[in-house]
């Protein structure tokens, strides 16, 4: 047996979406979400033996369990029977605000995103809403958000089951305090560091002193990934799944 | 019952209210260029919850006065350049929603409610940015418990494509059912179908489960493909080149108006 | 998913709130006798939107601390003896809805909403005993609009019988759509079916339409006829003269002692 | 040919139903109720040449036209898509309420009846409700109900733009008028007086003074109601086209 190459960034990304979804029974990812899709792919695929981890995929025919239009989501979250929801955003700003309409005066935008979609009802009651933006940089990292398509908490009056609990870019991740509010680094992805982290973010960020790396997939999730995972993948995001594949081939004539 | 899609459209009126649906539960595409033809202007479009292709055809073309939305885009094609456009230089008025706020609207309107109740939105500037929306204290709870009220949503027309009509006028949507409280919400509904089939479809318990009964239904068009660029949910995938080449086109108005002068076809038809 | 009537109501408690369907949408009949037989005590019934046999027997046999209704009746075979009976005695507690209003309930909690708003009822006796309610001043209207508010209906567990079920746990049932929000409403779903069937039901779009995905069914039950004496809509009819024999049986509390404690079966069986 | 026995009062009162139903486009009655469906049949034979008349039957299958639970009625009623429905009761009162939950003290009832079904709802919503209940007597047509299920009349703030229009009973028709309110007697059917009809009522009503016999069907829409109307509806209410059957060949027989 060849050794397996080293774990691409993607896969880490992928690692680290499965460990924040441990313990859920059910997440909902967008229609155009494979890395989240994949994350919650492997998270069914570790606990296979133990339980089922329902994935639902908006837009999906194969992955698509709902039979009441595109509402029953929203109605799904609602009742308080989907447990985890990724998050987007133009913009994420310090106290967890996300912005998914546009940069600079609203409502003529100088760069005018699609629209908020349904996060200003899911952020409030999916008890765990994972923010993830591939691209961290301090036009997207901001100290605050131009338009607030939700936000990241609410006084105590309001019914508010759900919320962020964490964020996941492709540098780094954050843990999210509610209490505070704001966002503790809890790891660096391979290749950064506290100070990388610092220059690309746009808030200010607790961090602990010695800042961990995030953790590579171990063998046995790799293997995973780049089996059941990835050819499950393929039926819903083929151009996703072939660039990962184009991706390890190109690794393996490296090695 | 059955026509064709010119005397649909010319239904239409400027000024007029249309629901559309979301890019993968059926748009009636066919129903566009017509549109556009027609000169219809003054439109307040509201997108069941989001928009794409549709929208951005009807605001390149200026037809449209408002857009009510959760969003509007092309998807894998990216943003919609001809909302986008609209949006940063003032020429249509863009109202911001949330999905489920636009369901609720409709929900309210189906069941002849003056309004809807809904969470979250409390705190964001979707909110802020909707002096047509109020915030209440529920009167249920014991303290302050503020939740939003989404008053009813009554297009004077739904316009969409599904897979099959009967000749009763029963359309068949299948668990698209968002396609049902668009109609049950608006004065007209309009369809275009992929295909007419001779056995009423409320006749059998199978097929009527999926059925929007011709009760609910003012006119349906027989246009095969009439989705197209876009798909039809189970029937067949959108046609994404085709996308990418109006977006590509629509960058600039003077493209956008050479895309639509012209004749664009299925891109497995070009081989 | 997939398992026995005796093993699900083993998962019923005294002081349920428990929700069961009209006549005609598939009444779990299949349930009845084993939920008597546990001795249940103190059960909350919510009819959507009213009851019957079910209902009947389950107060009959002294299960039952109130019943939220539209109203409940044997149909063609009449009133409802023991639901009559106790109401006049004073043993249970009724709390008489409209129609709409249960349904109304049940969408709220559908859409995670604390409340729906309703026309009608203004001046009812119907909203007169209904403290639960409330009536506030449409903040929409320019004067004084009274709506009525119907808070959230959140049963435990809703009860009801279907035509199939896969092995996946996805139950159809077709155009009774009024068992899906019971469904989503409820913290928990137990079905009786006619059959099982082996292929899933949501990998092809026309019996998709009509199905309510396993995310929602706790547990499934294959009971043949499990509806009986009730019919399956679309399925096949009620057993008229049987609950004609109910009815004439259970005109006395000793005559449905007796009834219940025999067996009875199909009148088309009985030659 | 034959000639063709005289009207049953049976065929009189479907009759006067289809007259009350003049122009309407969509009439729903109850499960249980033959004689307003075969009014709504009729209606829709004589106007076969010239408009479609939609008729929906609650719990029907064969006449089912809705596709979204038993929930739709109510909703298509609210949408203003339902011009006419019928509304019986176990009391009715000179305001035109209508009771549907018992005689006596609420809730321990002397003489319990099912409930108000949609009464409370359908009565303010739907344009033309029917009072329809044969059995004319004291007892049912009371001074004031004991339970207002639903209201004859509302207060001009409250959202109404629906309710009664007219009181069909086996002995009589009457108008209603909201503004006054209270019926008024617009004819008596074959047999009956207005003293017989004062006598079985327990309200008040208006009258003119010369109050005219409820016209018997001619001789075209008995050939319509013993034809097309009884064949379709035999189809859902087998046990009441048979008596129907059964008393036009008595009649026969006594000619």
């Amino acid at each position: 047996m060849t050794p397996q190459p080293p774990a691409l960034p993607s896969e880490t990304l992928i690692t680290a979406i499965a460990a924040l979804l441990a313990d859920v029974r059910h997440v909902a990812v967008g229609a155009s979400s494979p890395m989240p899709a994949a994350g919650a792919m492997l998270r069914q695929a570790l606990d296979e033996q133990t339980r089922h981890v329902r994935l639902s995929i908006l837009g999906s025919v194969a992955h698509n369990f709902f039979t009441n239009g595109s509402g029953e989501l929203f109605d799904c979250a609602g009742q308080g029977r989907i447990d985890a929801f990724f998050l987007g955003g133009g913009q994420i700003d310090g106290q967890a605000n996300v912005n998914l309409v546009g940069a600079g005066d609203y409502p003529q935008s100088k760069v005018r995103w699609p629209g908020s979609f349904g996060s200003a009802y899911l952020y409030f009651v999916v008890p765990r809403v994972i923010l993830f933006r591939e691209e961290h940089s301090p036009r997207v990292m901001v100290e605050q958000v131009d338009f607030i398509s939700a936000p990241g908490v609410s006084p105590p009056d309001v019914y508010r089951p759900g919320g962020p609990v964490a964020l996941l870019t492709g540098k780094a991740l954050f843990s999210f305090d509610k209490t505070r509010p704001g966002f503790t680094l809890e790891s660096v992805h391979p290749g950064e560091t506290l100070e990388t982290i610092r220059d690309a973010t746009g808030f200010d960020f607790d961090h602990p002193d010695e800042v961990p790396q995030t953790p590579a997939p171990d063998a046995a999730t790799l293997a995973l990934l780049r089996g059941p995972v990835l050819d499950k993948l393929a039926e819903t995001y083929p151009a996703f799944a072939e660039n990962w594949r184009r991706d390890l081939a190109a690794q393996t004539q490296h090695c | 019952m059955l026509t064709n899609v010119v005397s649909l459209v010319d239904r239409l009126r400027d000024g007029m209210r249309i629901a559309v649906p979301v890019d993968y539960a059926g748009v009636a595409m066919a129903f566009t260029r017509p549109m556009i033809a027609r000169g219809l202007r003054d439109l307040d479009l509201v997108c069941v919850p989001t928009g794409g292709l549709q929208v951005d055809q009807l605001i390149g073309a200026g037809c449209v006065r408002s857009v009510e939305t959760s969003a509007v885009s092309l998807g894998e094609a990216g943003g919609a350049p001809r909302f986008n456009a609209a949006v940063k230089e003032g020429r249509i008025r863009v109202i911001d929603a949330t999905c489920p706020a636009v369901h609720a609207g409709l929900i309210a309107a189906q069941k002849g409610s003056p309004f809807f109740p809904m969470r979250g939105l409390i705190g964001t500037d979707v909110l802020r940015n909707r002096p047509d929306w109020m915030v209440i204290d529920n009167p249920f709870a014991d303290q302050g418990d503020p939740v939003v009220l989404i008053p009813a949503i009554k297009p004077d027309v739904a316009i969409f494509h599904a897979p099959m009509a009967d000749r009763a006028g029963n359309v068949w949507i299948g668990r698209r059912r968002e396609l049902a409280p668009m109609a049950y919400a608006a004065t007209d509904t309009y369809v275009t179908v992929d295909r007419i089939v001779d056995d009423n479809l409320l006749a059998d318990e199978t097929t009527a489960a999926g059925v929007l009964p011709a009760l609910y239904v003012s006119g349906i068009a027989h246009v095969p493909q009439g989705a197209w660029p876009y798909g039809l949910w189970g029937v067949y995938p959108a046609d994404t080149d085709a996308l990418k080449r109006y977006a590509a086109a629509a960058r600039t108005q003077e493209g956008f108006d050479a895309y639509m002068a012209a004749t664009d076809t299925p891109t497995e038809a070009r081989t």
